[in-house]
């Protein structure tokens, strides 16, 4: 494992700049060696003139998107964000305003996929919030209030049908059974 | 005997598979049939079984009884029967032996450090702008909702045709077992009078060569009427051998 | 300004798997284009060999950080390690792995038992996904980006034995060579 290559990967996955000596305490070598790799290693990048770059600025190092792709790179974080939903989308959005505070591994069993990155993209949209329940160490899902406001009510509960959507029969007994098997989760994958 | 361990199998073929190698066997038809005793065992004795989970388990006893009589019966079978019953049950047991020893390998893999790691995005770069999808409709969400709900009571509620073929196909080996030790003797037509699918035909037909196989029985045929008779083997017949 | 470069950038933010034919929806540019512009841009990571590379699986693409670097990255983002699996999650991932994009039927040949359940956990862990074809009305199910990941693969056909454990004509010649090793045995006929 070179240490050009563990500087690269560290800057790769650190959302902020790192400087030097941070990296050398992080990788419990020498600065000296690690000014070395990482002079290396900018120069790679230069020659390569990529879509990605590293920026040096004083004695911070960070990766950025090379300036050219500027203005590409904005059209993208716009469309994640904006316009419709996806189909999966709609359905969490659907559980959450209809089951709300709702855990993220309840949401998983009533949609069966994991929903980590539509919740993510929920969020960043502002339709969705999360809360946390400090006692129990559980994040509750709900739609935010702006969204509540834009459906044009003045509470979630007067969504239509809300009453008999809310807690639906089968629902609740998939989320007992699930609970059951709980100490084991084993439990369920036995039977198959 | 060696009283096999009775744990909880991952499913039929890990059940298997573990009875090979505990008996210390390489997989063949021959280390297959071997086995068949301690395998029907382990379903006599594991009664709570979920039905979802029977069912498997009586699958591939059905085809090991099939297999077995296979084995001590050759004269009985050609070549097209096997395939239509779908007996490569040896093939298969190899085939999965390969997975499983495959997993091994990628759990230490999966839990090794050796492991590459997304980006996750910035906090800061992720500033919370509203943006509500602009066609989304107040009461399209219940519809979504409701077409989920939809779906999820196909997968809640357990197949009640299942539960009841799994049911009759273990009661029909069990049966078969317990009807011909205790009857004096017995047409075999009777037996096949109320089964009403081909498996529990095949089931009960193997269930009968395995207990001719055990000298449980005996079976005559008139040659006359073609009547198959199943007469409880009587101590007598064994001394005299 | 390259395509490849727009789609290193893109690819670099996105910090999620993206699909050729996402990549051609934003870039507003032919989907063959993009592929091509795709390959390389591999093929020059590949070369490089650096801390950083391409995963690519199924139509999935997503920059990661190689897999050498692995403990010291988790080191630096305390990150946790990889979840446990049990073993019918196991057999199951490793027959998805190896064999997928597979039905739930064959996979079920295989097991020799129903598959629903297991592969609904595995769906809810985002180990698994499921991908429709619409046109022929089937769900092929194949582990997920994240499981590759996991693994510290770029392409799940780096897993060892792949060409022997994935092309089951292969896998029949493997088995009546086991099988021709053990004389008493009549050799297998076919491998379901």
């Amino acid at each position: 494992m070179s240490l050009k290559n563990s500087i690269e990967a560290i800057l790769f996955v650190a959302s902020r700049p790192l400087t030097i000596k941070q990296l050398a305490g992080i990788l419990e070598t020498e600065e000296t060696e690690v000014s070395d790799a990482v002079d290396a290693l900018l120069s790679e990048y230069n020659v390569r003139q990529g879509g990605v770059q590293i920026l040096r600025h004083g004695k911070e190092l960070q990766f950025v998107t090379a300036a050219e792709c500027g203005a590409v790179v904005q059209t993208f974080l716009k469309a994640e964000t904006s316009g419709e939903l996806t189909r999966p989308a709609l359905e969490t959005l659907s559980i959450i305003a209809y089951r709300g505070p709702i855990m993220k591994s309840d949401l998983e069993k009533i949609r069966g996929v994991n929903c980590s990155l539509i919740l993510r993209n929920l969020m960043m949209r502002g339709l969705v919030i999360a809360e946390e329940d400090k006692r129990r160490l559980v994040t509750y899902y709900a739609v935010s209030s702006d969204f509540v406001r834009h459906l044009g009510l003045t509470s979630i509960q007067d969504l239509p049908e809300y009453i008999s959507l809310h807690n639906p029969e089968v629902v609740e007994r998939l989320l007992a059974e699930d609970n059951e098997q709980q100490p084991a989760n084993e439990a369920a994958e036995h039977v198959t | 005997m060696y009283k096999f361990k009775l744990e909880r199998f991952e499913g039929p073929l890990d059940l298997l598979l573990q009875l090979i190698e505990h008996n210390e066997l390489t997989i063949t038809d021959v280390s297959l049939a071997s086995v068949t005793e301690q395998y029907l065992e382990y379903l006599d004795k594991n009664s709570d079984l979920r039905p979802e989970e029977l069912a498997d388990f009586l699958v591939v006893a059905a085809r090991l009884l099939l297999l077995k009589s296979r084995v001590l019966l050759p004269q009985l079978f050609i070549e097209d029967e096997e395939a239509e019953a779908g007996v490569d049950l040896t093939s298969q047991l190899v085939l999965y032996r390969l997975y499983v020893a495959a997993g091994m390998k990628l759990y230490k893999q999966y839990r090794s450090p050796l492991t590459c790691f997304a980006r996750e995005r910035a906090p800061r770069s992720t500033v919370i702008s509203f943006s509500p999808p602009p066609s989304l409709a107040v009461d399209h969400l219940g519809n979504i909702f409701a077409v989920i709900i939809a779906e999820l009571e196909s997968f809640v509620r357990p197949a009640p045709e299942l539960i009841s073929r799994t049911i009759s196909l273990q009661e029909r080996i069990r049966a078969m077992r317990t009807l011909i030790s205790s009857a004096h003797q017995l047409d075999f037509r009777q037996i096949l009078a109320d089964a009403k699918t081909r498996v529990e035909v095949i089931v009960s037909f193997l269930a009968l060569l395995e207990l001719v196989k055990q000298r449980h029985v005996l079976v005559t045929q008139d040659k006359d009427t073609d009547i198959i008779l199943i007469t409880h083997y009587e101590e007598s017949y064994v001394t005299q051998e």
